[in-house]
């Protein structure tokens, strides 16, 4: 493809951007993780461990730090990114499953795109056929897409982030296998986001903006593949989006009044933290004001779209069991605590 | 038809998903990620390349290396439908060194097959089905008409490219155009511009090794 | 000031947008820090803590999470912001000083610039009048500017995030006033930084880029003040960039063969992680054929200019105190581990 | 001249600096960081609303109040720069009621030697300093040479014009225009343009109040 553009991007062959950046992940982050250049994946230093049920996830590059930067303690046991905004093969899933199966069995969290899914599936045959237990389970969160049988159904956005956390803490303290996967499947139940766009990414591949959003206007329902949302309006002020964000999250998760929740900000990319913490702000006041009270909270950029100017809103219903898996150590690039 | 219609094939599509690549990433990205033309390009090329090393397989074998290595390289959606549906398609031949008209039906058909099973899209959804699913249609029924092999394929060709226009007024309700609504109105699905691309592309085949 | 232009941003009246992303930093950690609200500062939950060194920093805003971020355990006992890009007012740093000296004294961290240095100095002042001890240490460890007699010097730029760890971890070891700001200025000495820029901010208020870069072409030696550079250059690969980079801070820093060090890639606020990856990558190789081992590494946007997409690469020649100092427990919103 | 002159001189400032707040900050923006108008405005607005609530004080105590009001409000290098200036040049005037011609030079060069004295600055070095100083010479020279004080002040303020003009060729060595090297030249200061502005001001209020 011709490109007349010179992306404003550090960047040396576009085509080796997801391996330069995954061997700098492994350069800065040797303590907790290698690259293996060869599978394409990232794996937890210290797998497999033996017993251990291990966490597997995967997917388009260009949400960073998505999945490689939660490979570590206490979170996933290895990553498989594909190229930017498409899904990996099933040989890097296998791989990764092998690489990391310590006998207890592998639970892939799968976010749902008909990519993701399919190459997932296959590779969840092939390590059957290997003789390797694999629970598969599907994050679909996204309230802005139509859920319906005859449709390829939500997608999978910010609960992504809160199912790797807290299932890696299931599988860290000895949950079984069925265990682990009813955790990521009981936090995709208890969840639900909402995204917003002011602008659009650049593919390194392209170099050009996927679409072009006027100024004074935003992008509601967006995903995290650069795609247009669902309907495109006129930019209010935070508030104004903040409202139309919890409205949209609240009105669908049903939580019961008083309901304990986890407050997800989170940031496209490109959007800095300066107004993060505005929306934050908005949003612990607005939720409160909706009836359910954020004891906990995530704010920052962890599931992105390259440098995308945005924000979504994941809201978790926690119970004891999820808010002290949250809270248990955990040791990766993106999230630590508790070590 | 043999191993060479099947090589052919293979380079035809290689040659006409990087010619295309930027009107199918334009595509992809007005109504999805914008990767399908990298996909297809990254796809093909890796076929081509795996073929070249197996100079001795028949056309089956090769259908099914091609199909594998589709979905050892490509990903996304369009890796494992396309990459399983020339392994079905592949299996049909078994070992034999030669196929005819009615045979390659059997082939497409099972591709065919395959996709729908996997994806479970139909007619109408706006996806790479709606140029499949006709094109099949049209090779039965003009090679059982006893129509030549070239007129059958250029029948097949045709349906395809005709499925693919028909995809432009439709809502998508599979793969990532479903995500927006009524906003994928007005779109041609890159899926089914490939794979009448890919029709096209075993038309011409087919007239070169005969 | 006409705003013809809606930024593309979240934001209320553009006038509150500190003031709101402070609260919203408020109700995120309360766990960790308050906001005074009257005062303008974000000081630490259990300040002030008797016998304790304290430390202070602020400046501009818009460099998020510098220096709020910051306010926790084993790090800053209190941030005094500034509006965007503007120096705090001595009345802030004055009362932060109040807040949090435990009668052990407080160093104020100052980054070198006229406005947060004359702020500072009148705040120090007063806070003499009212008898509390304070030690001023001045951050400069920008080599894109020249230093000289007759000239404002260098900027503080990256050192900064590096000198309130390392300090803060001194001060929550019982170091006494003099050692934690004999520890800053050590820090400082052994660190140097170089920034590059390939677009404008925004400021909030005027909604409007600073400055055009055209496609195609990279600021260099730029500030975190939404500046443009000492020069313009067209815009090579990431390779190239990461010469000049390490170059610039290498042949400044003057560190013997085999140093040890930490190296330290900065996002200016709108680079993805994909790339600050593969910039660690190359800075981390370019290093070691320069001579210098990086033992330490921070990769992510920690000290920003809005949504600025650039880098910068700060080199901290790290001893064995220094180094024990870094690993030191620290519990902030934007820093943490150990705890 | 009286405290109303005084109140007067604040107000005719803030409206100058509102006026010209765009210009400002497009100027600080070339070579610095674009705030300079918004700092300008925001600690004159503020100035304003303090002298309001202190009808009774002199002059000399207005000074110090609009200086303490600046420091407290502005921030920057322009607020503790002309903070200490008002404060110094207050100081000068004491608990007088009125202050003439020659008592004004004082309180103008207490101001510029505060300045100088925090920021280090000389002329030539593109600062404020550039526009003050030739106008607290012009005004102490045209007052030595008796003549009206109008006539004075408007030398005063020709002499800021003049000097805020003359930033322009300059290489910045102070504040942040210094970082951008020998890109500063060819841009006019901010800081001596809202000096020129400030000495304007003065100059119609002196002219108001006689
Ligand atoms: N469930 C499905 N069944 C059949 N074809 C599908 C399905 N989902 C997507 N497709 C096809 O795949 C195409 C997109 O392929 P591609 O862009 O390569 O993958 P991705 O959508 O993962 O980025 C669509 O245009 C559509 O034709
Ligand atoms: N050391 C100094 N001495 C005198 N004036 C200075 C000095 N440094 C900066 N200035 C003046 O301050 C002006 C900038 O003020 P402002 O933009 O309000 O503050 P900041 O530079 O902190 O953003 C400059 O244009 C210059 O005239
Ligand atoms: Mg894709
Ligand atoms: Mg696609
Ligand atoms: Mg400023
Ligand atoms: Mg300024």
């Amino acid at each position: 493809m011709a490109i007349q553009t010179k992306p404003r991007k550090f960047l040396n062959d576009p085509a080796d951007v997801v391996k330069e950046s995954l061997a700098g992940l492994a350069a800065a982050h040797g303590d907790l993780l290698r690259y293996d250049r060869a599978a394409q994946i990232i794996v937890c230093k210290d797998a497999p461990r033996a017993g251990k049920v291990a966490l597997v996830s995967g997917g388009g590059s260009g949400h960073e730090p998505l999945h490689g930067g939660f490979v570590g303690r206490g979170m996933l046991d290895a990553a498989c990114p594909g190229e930017v905004f498409t899904s990996p093969v099933p040989d890097q899933m296998l791989a990764a499953t092998k690489a990391v199966d310590g006998g207890a069995g592998v639970v892939h969290i799968v976010k749902n795109y008909t990519g993701d899914v399919l190459n997932f599936k296959m590779a969840a045959e092939d390590a059957a056929d290997d003789g390797i237990r694999v629970a598969s389970v599907v994050i679909d969160d996204d309230v802005a897409v139509q859920d319906s049988l005859y449709t390829a159904g939500r997608r999978g956005v910010g609960a992504t982030v809160l199912a790797e956390k807290i299932a890696g803490a299931a599988a860290e303290k000895g949950a079984s296998l069925d265990k682990v996967a009813d955790t990521v499947k009981r936090v995709n139940e208890r969840a639900r986001s909402f995204g917003v766009a002011l602008s659009s990414c650049v593919p390194p591949a392209s170099g050009k903006p996927i679409f072009e959003l006027p100024e004074g206007e935003i992008e509601l329902g967006i995903g995290i593949h650069g795609e247009p949302g669902r309907r495109r309006a006129a930019l209010g002020s935070a508030s104004e989006v903040v409202d139309v964000m919890v409205e949209a999250v609240i009105s669908d998760l049903k939580a019961r009044a008083g309901s304990q929740v986890l407050a997800f900000v989170n940031g496209m990319g490109g959007t800095p933290q300066l107004e993060l913490y505005l929306l934050y702000g908005e949003v612990d006041r607005k939720l409160r004001a909706a009836g359910v009270v954020p004891v906990r909270n995530l704010v920052g950029s962890y599931i992105t779209s390259l440098e995308m100017a945005g924000a979504s809103l994941t809201v978790l219903q926690l119970d004891d069991e999820l808010t002290e898996l949250w809270d248990a150590p955990v040791h990766t690039p993106a999230l630590r605590w508790g070590v | 038809m043999d191993a060479t219609t099947v090589t052919t094939w293979m380079r035809e599509i290689e040659t006409s998903v990087t010619q295309e690549r930027d009107r199918l990433v334009q595509l992809d990205a007005a109504i999805g990620d914008g990767d399908h033309g990298t996909n297809m390009t990254r796809g093909f090329a890796a076929v081509v390349q795996a073929l070249s090393q197996d100079q001795e397989a028949p056309p089956g074998r090769l259908l099914i290396l091609a199909g594998r290595t589709l979905v050892s390289s490509v990903g996304g959606a369009s890796g494992p439908l396309w990459g399983s549906a020339l392994r079905s398609g592949g299996r049909v031949l078994g070992d034999q060194a030669t196929f005819d008209g009615p045979q390659l039906v059997e082939v497409l058909a099972a591709a065919l097959a395959s996709v729908k099973d996997l994806g479970a899209a139909s007619v109408g959804d706006k996806t790479m089905v709606d140029a499949l699913e006709p094109a099949v249609a049209a090779l039965g029924r003009t090679v059982g008409e006893g129509a030549s092999l070239a007129d059958a394929l250029e029948a097949a060709a045709a349906a395809a490219e005709a499925g693919m226009r028909s995809t432009i007024p439709l809502q998508a309700r599979k793969g990532r155009a479903s995500y927006l609504g009524e906003r994928s109105i007005g779109h041609q699905d890159p899926g089914a511009t490939s794979t009448a691309l890919m029709i096209r592309a075993l038309q011409r085949a087919a007239a070169a090794s005969s």
